[in-house]
């Protein structure tokens, strides 16, 4: 019901949005919450476990009843806030966890049930028989827990992170935060000021006290208006500072367009990293609720939440209000609520020597102990020494005291202290690095305390950072003492509801305590107090005292509230924005790329790279097809490949030598200028790291090349060898990858291809097996070296890599005129099988230069990394695995990689594997599958027969071991 | 047969405009990584002033202006760019070809900014970094190194191979401002 | 008190005024056969099994804090046996089987789920590397099937199946893995344990190992010292501290581990889900959070919080897999502290030369499913002096000799990496 | 959690890589004992508190530093340039 002339929501405005499909009226500035309780709709939510129905309780982000779903479609966002979720034009919400409807939910059954569904009661039951867990009682419990609903769509909407910085963080835009941004920013200082609300002023907004003599809203305001023009300061309002982490940084959300009908290209939410000098946390207090029978019913709220819904949205929560209170600040909303003309029924005051502080009808020492009504508020039951009342009302504003906002500064560990006289857990200086608390936030309850504290600590920060505050004027305002007597829970037989969305009752928390989870940690976990949606905003504190209360201790004994980030939910679309679609990682494209797809071949991922997996030709229809024919081309006449995505790196310097004989297992610093050598390179612990061909360019400069994969890692390990270890060197590194576009150019009619291109004569004399040098290409200055992973006579030629598709496209249309033309990875990987080249299938992190058979490239003559390590017993000897080439010889023929090793007739079971199998490929020059294996003193076994076992693809095949270079061992081909 | 044709690393990906900020590709000419061998710093400075005008960039500067700049570009380490590298250098310093290995970008207009502080974790607000500071940082998952070349004016290289996501990062941040910025 | 539904009823009906305590709270004795240092999963568990398979009761569990209160239940409740390593195979499969028994063994329900992993892969190499695992699994008896691209599409038709940076192969099947109740793991434990006459003492933290001679003596405690003839470290997260009170560096850096979970939300994902180009595995609680972690913070911490750059790095491997749990939202993340070793595998073993000294540690972030397994080794250890065949492999000097080191990452000796 | 790189200056965490403890710069003579060199590659004091670890600028200007951290509170003391730190420990 609204109250005319009051709150801040523009009345000639009026806006209309569905709810459960039904129309509801509003006006701009309401909330999804302020407009129902305007339309008297009371019921609107049901909870998570009994399904009971709820009501809006709160009017900020700590709402634990009020969750609705907004949005349908693949657009449908469940679990919002309806007090936080601003209305607009065409706005759709609808209820959650009811069926069908929220106003008849069947599940509500579980209600009555009850008596079963206890603490614990799943963790003794539900265990017989063995099965029924996963087919029937898990899918059950499954059904009716969840509150809202993903879509199970590809989330449709954008969203964005940011960073930012400043020299001061205020946190909560309330009088005590505006008060700090005031004067840091008049000082000059670089503020951000952030508030989760869609207006800042906190508290001024909701309450009716006045600020410096004017309304407190319209201090608030003008407030606002100051900040806004100074260049210095930047305002966030519908963002909530969610955590603080390391070194003064902050996760902040900001939901950006959430209120909008039309995003116009906004993204829904963005993610702030603000990283600010120092911070001042003025985030206010959450009013706490009063245990008693049926407290959960549509119509029960906070007190201060139904001062919002007055002074804010002007809104009457109610037409007979009644309060109930422990404190002062139930008796101002009754005083606030009589000024704006709604009837208060009745104060009920716990206290016996609570103040007369209005004129409305109270009663002191008294307990609300039970509520009428079941989906709207009829009437509450309360105690005195003399027996039980009744009162009429639809509506009960609660207030049990208040709970300062300490989350953020529990969140390094930090834990907050108990203040016995204003029976709260405050925070202790230092808990957060740069961070001071100031208002409410630190157990300030007083408006005035809050507008001195905000200018103190930010006075202090500024101190902090070499500036000064200068004189501050705090202005005048209420500055009432706090007075609170400690009422948590009304006794009674009922269930009393402390977490009101996971339904913990004071009889779970006591049931949990008598089971013996007295750690206030037993506690959470065992009854699930404080893990629901507002994580214990609302409940932590009153289940402690309960837990206190049922094991005799005394609150600080029995534990503390500590807090984890977020502060509030946030999304994961937000946090991970940018990632959704191809965002993850970069892409890296070679400059064959558009020729490659142009031709036809599929590109599949290497690295972050993507390279041409094979090229089909008219008339294959597999990849076999043209696999074999690429292999064949290769071998044949010539095939050309793009090999840019190896990593290549320039090492130059006076030491570069040493440097590459420290690095290598092998030696470098005896390699001839114009040659290039193969390089072995092992991790500490003795493993290999990596392999790759390196040429020295000149005395003092070396040209590595690495694998695709391993290209970062091993830029990496060559500047920690470097800096960490030898940095006596002279030796400069780095990477070249990006400057070249490398091809290989491979097969008998390779050399023949390349003097077509190439300025200079290209010939055994000129570049001799291994050899390397500067060429020209057109004009154009390149590098060829003569290396082959093919074991054809081969090289690889690189240019700039501006000129990398140009040169590409040239060369393979040249050799498709010489019979040959392009190949991909699957053709690579079967010419280099058939030669007993190596890869990172084989050298996977597990294995030695001893059990890849190159243990005698580990030089005996100089120290490198991994030396020592790769001679541990261990990694030598008949016990290990050792690589082997297997072929086919039963009637099976094919072979898998990923299969396991095993002696013929012997069962495949894990005692008696014997290895496994690393590649595969079927070769077209020697007409048979072709692999891989890593098998147990495999090199003693060549001529010896083993069983391969693939369980997962059936395939059991009886193989011969061998040396693993099948083709060509005598290597006449290469130096052809 | 044909000559070989020389392609940007860019090409068809730029330039792209949204709200004030529009990122266009730059043809930055020769790019040399200068490393300088021990102890041969300040020689290498002398060289670089005597050869190409500039001296080596103190750390997270450039030196020189538009056309021959040489920035900082790491730990020993800057970046020529601009004019043909001496060759007389090599005595002093490692010396590599780099020309092709960068996608260089200038992003251009009020907003760059805001585009940069969606992307980037380093404060890259004029207070804090002025024309002439360079920064090697990230923009998302991408090593990049992020120059100031005027009032709202930077230069931004990254790996030539990743020209494509670096070129979509900026785009996306770039929409985002400028829908903010359109109230 | 025998647990039961209809327990639950009869209670339900009186008032559930018959609840007992799940475990006794124990004072310390001056002295036991045995004392456990750490009442976390493993520590529990070895004590239970301790009791249960070799008849010992003279034990006491120490525990600093509260029982369960350490990596048990800060975890994502993952349970599987795919394992590809001679030493690791048969023992996670071991586990496992232990796990199958373990509501009707403990009388507790821990709401172990077999709901089913899939471990997605995105390469043919990455295929190749799982089909080694999945068909050692097979070798070692439990199960696994190898789905291509239509088979996991099949199963997770929500996952972004157009994205073409890590796009979806395959995935390796593995019916039998799945999720439980992690803070049940350990009450379940500690009430069996408790029910068998082992001593949990809670707030009791150790601060010197008593050592005469190369003999073990006992213990020093906040609450007095405990002589005691075999002590057992149990201490994952903080097992180099407390092995530097006997004297010992351990192969291990103790790092962060972050999870995470989100609000209750109707049946979404009805698997494990592991996503090894992210880091990133998720499921779906019984109550509708979903439940996910991501890769360590990767620098040494025992602050027990992760940051925000990890954080972030886990959404995004979420919304680039599986982008419709965009609109889900966080609601809490912890850090555990895990105890990283050089080749990312356990160690059960007696201390070298310190006789009556043993210690199980060097968890990774795998410790959560080897709680029964690892218990039932270790308790086998300590009772006999002897190393169980499960855990055999499980050497302290297998660094120091190569013999026998199980790197499943091929990572290296660098810890952060496994 | 930030870094003061000596080079760069302040620093978010996700531009550097992180190896372990800065006991890698004490590399062992190649033919130390079994002991020495098992302590050097695997074995860590892993402290609860102040620690000295080694970070990889890989995301800015490619510097290898020691940084002087608490492990319990994160707290930053001190970070150096490791090619620095070896040298004067050479």
């Amino acid at each position: 019901m609204r109250i005319a002339d009051k709150g801040l929501v523009d009345r000639t405005q009026r806006v209309t949005f569905t709810f459960d499909g039904q129309p509801v009226h509003g006006y701009a500035g309401d909330t999804v919450a302020s407009a129902l309780l305007a339309s008297d709709v009371k019921l609107v939510a049901r909870s998570f476990k009994y399904h009971r129905p709820r009501g809006v309780m709160g009017a900020g982000s700590e709402e634990a009843n009020a969750l609705i779903t907004v949005g349908s479609g693949a657009q449908q966002d469940p679990n919002i806030r309806a007090t936080q979720q601003e209305i607009f034009a065409g706005l759709e919400t609808r209820s959650q966890n009811r069926w069908p409807t929220l106003d008849v939910d069947l599940l509500a059954a579980n209600d009555f049930a009850a008596p079963f569904l206890g603490a614990g009661f799943y963790y003794k039951t539900f265990m017989w028989p063995k099965a029924f867990w996963e087919k029937i009682y898990e899918p059950v419990i499954r059904r009716a827990a969840g509150l809202g609903a993903l879509s199970r769509q590809h989330n449709p909407d954008s969203y964005e992170k940011a960073f930012a910085f400043c020299d001061l963080l205020v946190i909560g835009a309330g009088p005590s935060g505006l008060m700090a941004a005031l004067t840091a920013a008049r000082a000059g200082a670089e503020v951000i000021l952030a508030d989760e609300d869609s207006i800042m002023g906190g508290r001024l907004n909701g309450d009716a006290g006045d600020v410096g003599g004017m309304g407190g809203a319209d201090w608030a305001a003008k407030a606002v208006d100051e900040l806004e023009a100074m260049p210095n300061v930047r305002l966030m309002t519908r963002t909530t500072v969610t955590g603080a982490y390391d070194q003064g940084t902050f996760g902040a959300i900001e939901r950006v367009s959430h209120h909008l009908a039309n995003a116009g290209g906004r993204p829904k939410e963005c993610f702030w990293r603000i990283v600010a000098k120092r911070s001042v946390l003025c985030a206010g207090a959450i009013e706490r609720p009063i245990a008693f029978e049926n407290n959960d019913r549509p119509g029960i709220m906070m007190a201060s939440a139904v001062r919002t819904y007055v002074n804010r949205y002007g809104v009457a929560p109610g037409k007979a209000v009644t309060v109930f209170t422990n404190n002062d600040s139930g008796h101002q909303t009754a005083r606030e609520l009589i000024a704006a003309g709604v009837h208060v029924a009745m104060v009920i005051d716990s206290r016996r020597d609570a103040p007369d502080s209005g004129d409305y009808p109270m009663v002191k020492g008294a307990e609300v102990c039970n509520a009428g009504g079941r989906k709207a508020l009829e009437s509450v039951t309360y105690r005195t020494m003399i027996g039980e009342e009744k009162v009429a009302t639809d509506c009960l504003a609660v207030s049990g005291g208040w709970n300062p906002s300490v989350h953020l500064t529990c969140h390094m560990n930090g834990r907050p202290v108990w203040r016995e006289d204003i029976q709260s857990f405050v925070p202790t200086d230092g808990m957060i690095p740069g961070m001071t608390t100031a208002g409410a936030c630190q157990g300030s309850f007083s408006t005035h305390a809050a507008l001195r504290e905000g200018a103190a600590a930010a006075g202090a920060a500024l101190e902090a950072l070499g500036m000064d505050a200068g004189a501050i004027e705090v202005p005048a305002a209420e500055d009432a003492p706090y007075n609170v007597t400690p009422l948590w829970a009304v006794g009674g037989k009922g269930r009393a509801w402390l977490d009101f969305q996971n339904d913990v009752t004071v009889k779970d928390v006591k049931q949990a305590a008598k089971e013996n989870f007295r750690s206030v940690e037993h506690m959470k976990r065992y009854t699930t107090q404080g893990m629901s949606p507002d994580q214990g905003k609302n409940s932590n504190v009153g289940a402690l005292a309960v837990l206190a209360d049922a094991t005799g201790r005394g609150i600080p004994e029995t534990g503390t509230t500590t807090f984890r980030p977020p502060f509030v939910p946030v999304s994961i679309a937000a946090l991970g924005a940018g990632a959704q679609g191809d965002g993850f990682a970069p892409q890296r494209f070679t400059t064959s790329h558009k020729a490659s797809v142009d031709a036809g071949a599929p590109m599949i991922e290497a690295g972050l790279w993507y390279r041409p997996s094979y090229y089909p030709a008219a008339g294959e229809t597999t990849w076999r097809q043209s696999c074999d024919r690429e292999v064949t081309m290769v071998r044949e006449a010539v095939g050309v490949c793009d090999v840019s995505t190896l990593g290549k790196i320039d090492i130059q310097g006076a030491d570069a030598a040493e440097f590459l004989d420290f690095v290598y297992c092998n030696m470098f610093s005896t390699l001839k200028v114009g040659r290039v050598r193969y390089g072995l390179m092992l991790r500490e612990d003795g493993t290999v790291m990596d392999d790759g061909t390196t040429a020295r360019w000149g005395e003092s400069h070396f040209v590595m090349t690495t694998t695709t994969a391993a290209a970062g890692p091993v830029m990496r390990h060559l500047e920690y060898v470097h800096q960490c270890l030898r940095p006596e060197l002279d030796v400069a590194m780095i990477s070249t990858t990006e400057q070249w576009a490398q091809f290989a150019v491979a097969g008998p009619k390779s050399r023949e291809l390349l003097n077509t291109l190439v300025d200079e004569d290209i010939d055994n004399d000129s570049f001799p097996f291994m050899g390397c040098g500067e060429i020209t290409v057109q004009g154009i200055k390149g590098r060829l070296f003569r290396i082959s992973f093919s074991g054809e006579h081969a090289y690889e030629i690189a240019v700039p890599a501006r000129y990398g598709e140009s040169l590409y496209r040239m060369m393979v249309a040249k050799a498709a005129t010489m019979g040959g033309g392009a190949y991909g990875m699957e053709a690579l990987n079967v010419l280099r099988i058939e030669k007993g080249f190596i890869t990172h299938a084989e050298i996977h992190g597990r294995t030695t230069a001893f059990d890849v058979g190159m243990g005698r490239m580990v030089s005996a003559k100089k120290d490198c990394v991994g030396k020592t390590m790769s001679e541990r017993p261990g990694l030598h000897g008949d016990e290990r695995e050792q690589l082997v080439g297997l072929k086919p010889v039963g009637p099976v023929k094919q072979l898998t990689a990923g299969a396991h090793l095993f002696d013929v007739g012997a069962e495949p079971t894990r005692e008696n594997e014997l290895g496994y199998t690393t590649s595969v490929g079927f070769s077209p020059t020697m007409q048979s599958f072709l692999g891989f294996g890593f098998l147990r003193n495999g090199r003693a076994r060549h001529g010896d027969e083993v069983m391969m076992v693939d369980h997962l693809r059936g395939v059991t095949t009886r193989c011969e071991v061998c040396d693993p270079v099948f083709f060509d061992p005598e290597g006449g081909r290469v130096r052809g | 047969m044909a000559d070989l044709i020389a392609e940007t690393p860019c090409a068809g990906l730029l330039p792209v405009k949204a709200g004030g900020v529009t990122l266009s590709e730059v043809d930055a000419g020769a790019m040399t990584s200068l490393a300088p061998f021990k102890g041969q710093e300040k020689a290498l400075s002398g060289a670089l002033k005597a050869a190409h005008g500039m001296t080596f960039p103190a750390a997270n500067r450039a030196t020189g202006k538009g056309g021959a700049r040489a920035i900082w570009f790491g730990q020993g380490q800057a970046m020529l760019i601009g004019p043909e590298c001496d060759a007389a250098l090599g005595s002093l310093a490692a010396i590599t070809d780099q020309s092709d290995a960068w996608a260089v970008v200038r992003l251009d207009g009020a907003g760059a900014e805001d585009v940069l502080a969606r992307l980037a974790p380093v404060d890259l607000r004029v207070a804090a970094f002025k024309r002439g500071h360079t920064a090697r940082t990230m923009m998302q998952h991408l090593m990049v190194s992020i120059t100031r070349v005027g009032d709202n004016a930077f230069q931004i290289m990254a790996f030539r191979s990743m020209a494509v996501t670096l070129v979509h990062e900026l785009e996306t941040a770039m929409k985002g401002v400028a829908a903010r910025g359109a109230g | 008190m025998r647990f039961s539904g209809l327990k639950v009823l009869a209670e339900g009906l009186s008032g559930n005024k018959g609840w007992t305590a799940h475990w006794r709270d124990a004072q310390p004795k001056p002295e036991y056969d045995m004392v456990i240092i750490g009442g976390g999963g493993h520590g529990l568990s070895t004590a239970y099994y301790l009791a249960k398979n070799h008849g010992m009761t003279d034990i006491a569990v120490l525990e600093k804090g509260y029982l369960g209160g350490g990596n048990v239940g800060r975890n994502t409740t993952i349970v599987r046996a795919n394992y590809f390593l001679q030493g690791n195979s048969e023992f996670y499969s071991h586990s496992l089987k232990l796990w199958e028994g373990l509501e009707e063994d403990l009388n507790y329900n821990v709401m172990h789920s077999q709901r089913g992993l899939i471990n997605l892969f995105h390469s043919d190499g990455q295929r190749d590397a799982f089909a080694r695992r999945g068909n050692m699994m097979i070798n070692q008896g439990d199960d696994a099937v190898l789905l291509d691209r239509e088979g996991v599409r099949k199963h997770l038709p929500y996952l972004d199946f157009d994205q073409t940076r890590f796009p979806i192969y395959g995935g390796l099947y593995h019916p039998r893995g799945g999720t439980a109740r992690h803070d049940a793991v350990a009450w379940g434990y500690a009430r069996g344990a408790s029910d068998r006459g082992v001593d949990l003492v809670q707030n009791c933290e150790v601060t010197g190992i008593d050592i005469e001679g190369g003999v073990v003596k006992g213990v020093q405690t906040s609450r007095g010292p405990i002589r005691a003839k075999k002590v057992g470290i149990i201490t994952a997260g903080r097992s180099g501290l407390v092995a530097a009170m006997a004297g010992r560096r351990l192969p291990i850096e103790s790092h962060v581990l972050q999870a995470f979970v989100t609000e209750g939300l109707k049946p979404v994902i009805d698997h494990v889900i592991s996503f090894g180009m992210g880091h990133f595995y998720i499921s779906q609680s019984d109550k509708g959070g979903l439940v996910f972690g991501g890769d360590l913070d990767f620098y040494a911490s025992y602050a027990q919080r992760g940051n925000l750059p990890m954080k972030e790095h886990v959404m995004e491997a979420g919304m680039t897999l599986m982008p419709m749990i965009g609109k889900a939202k966080v609601l809490r993340s912890w850090g555990g502290s895990m105890d990283m070793t050089p080749d990312g595998s356990p160690i059960i073993d007696k201390m070298e030369g310190i006789e009556g000294l043993f210690i199980d540690c060097g968890w990774n972030y795998g410790g959560f499913k080897a709680v029964p397994a690892s218990g039932w080794s270790m308790a086998h250890l300590m009772a006999t002096d002897q190393h169980h065949d499960v855990a055999a492999k499980f050497r302290l000097d297998r660094f120091r000799t190569g013999v026998g080191i199980m790197d499943e990452e091929g990572t290296g000796s660098q810890h952060n990496l496994h | 959690m930030r870094l003061t790189c000596p080079n760069c200056g302040e620093r978010d965490r996700r531009e550097f890589y992180y190896v372990g403890d800065a006991v890698a710069l004490q590399r062992p003579d190649a033919d130390a004992s079994d002991v020495v060199w098992d302590d050097y590659v695997h074995n860590r004091d892993n402290p609860a508190g102040v620690t000295r670890d080694l970070w990889y600028h890989e995301g800015g200007c490619g510097a290898w530093i020691v940084v002087t951290r608490n492990t319990v509170t994160h707290e930053v003391l001190g970070c150096e340039l490791a090619s620095k730190v070896k040298e004067a420990s050479a």
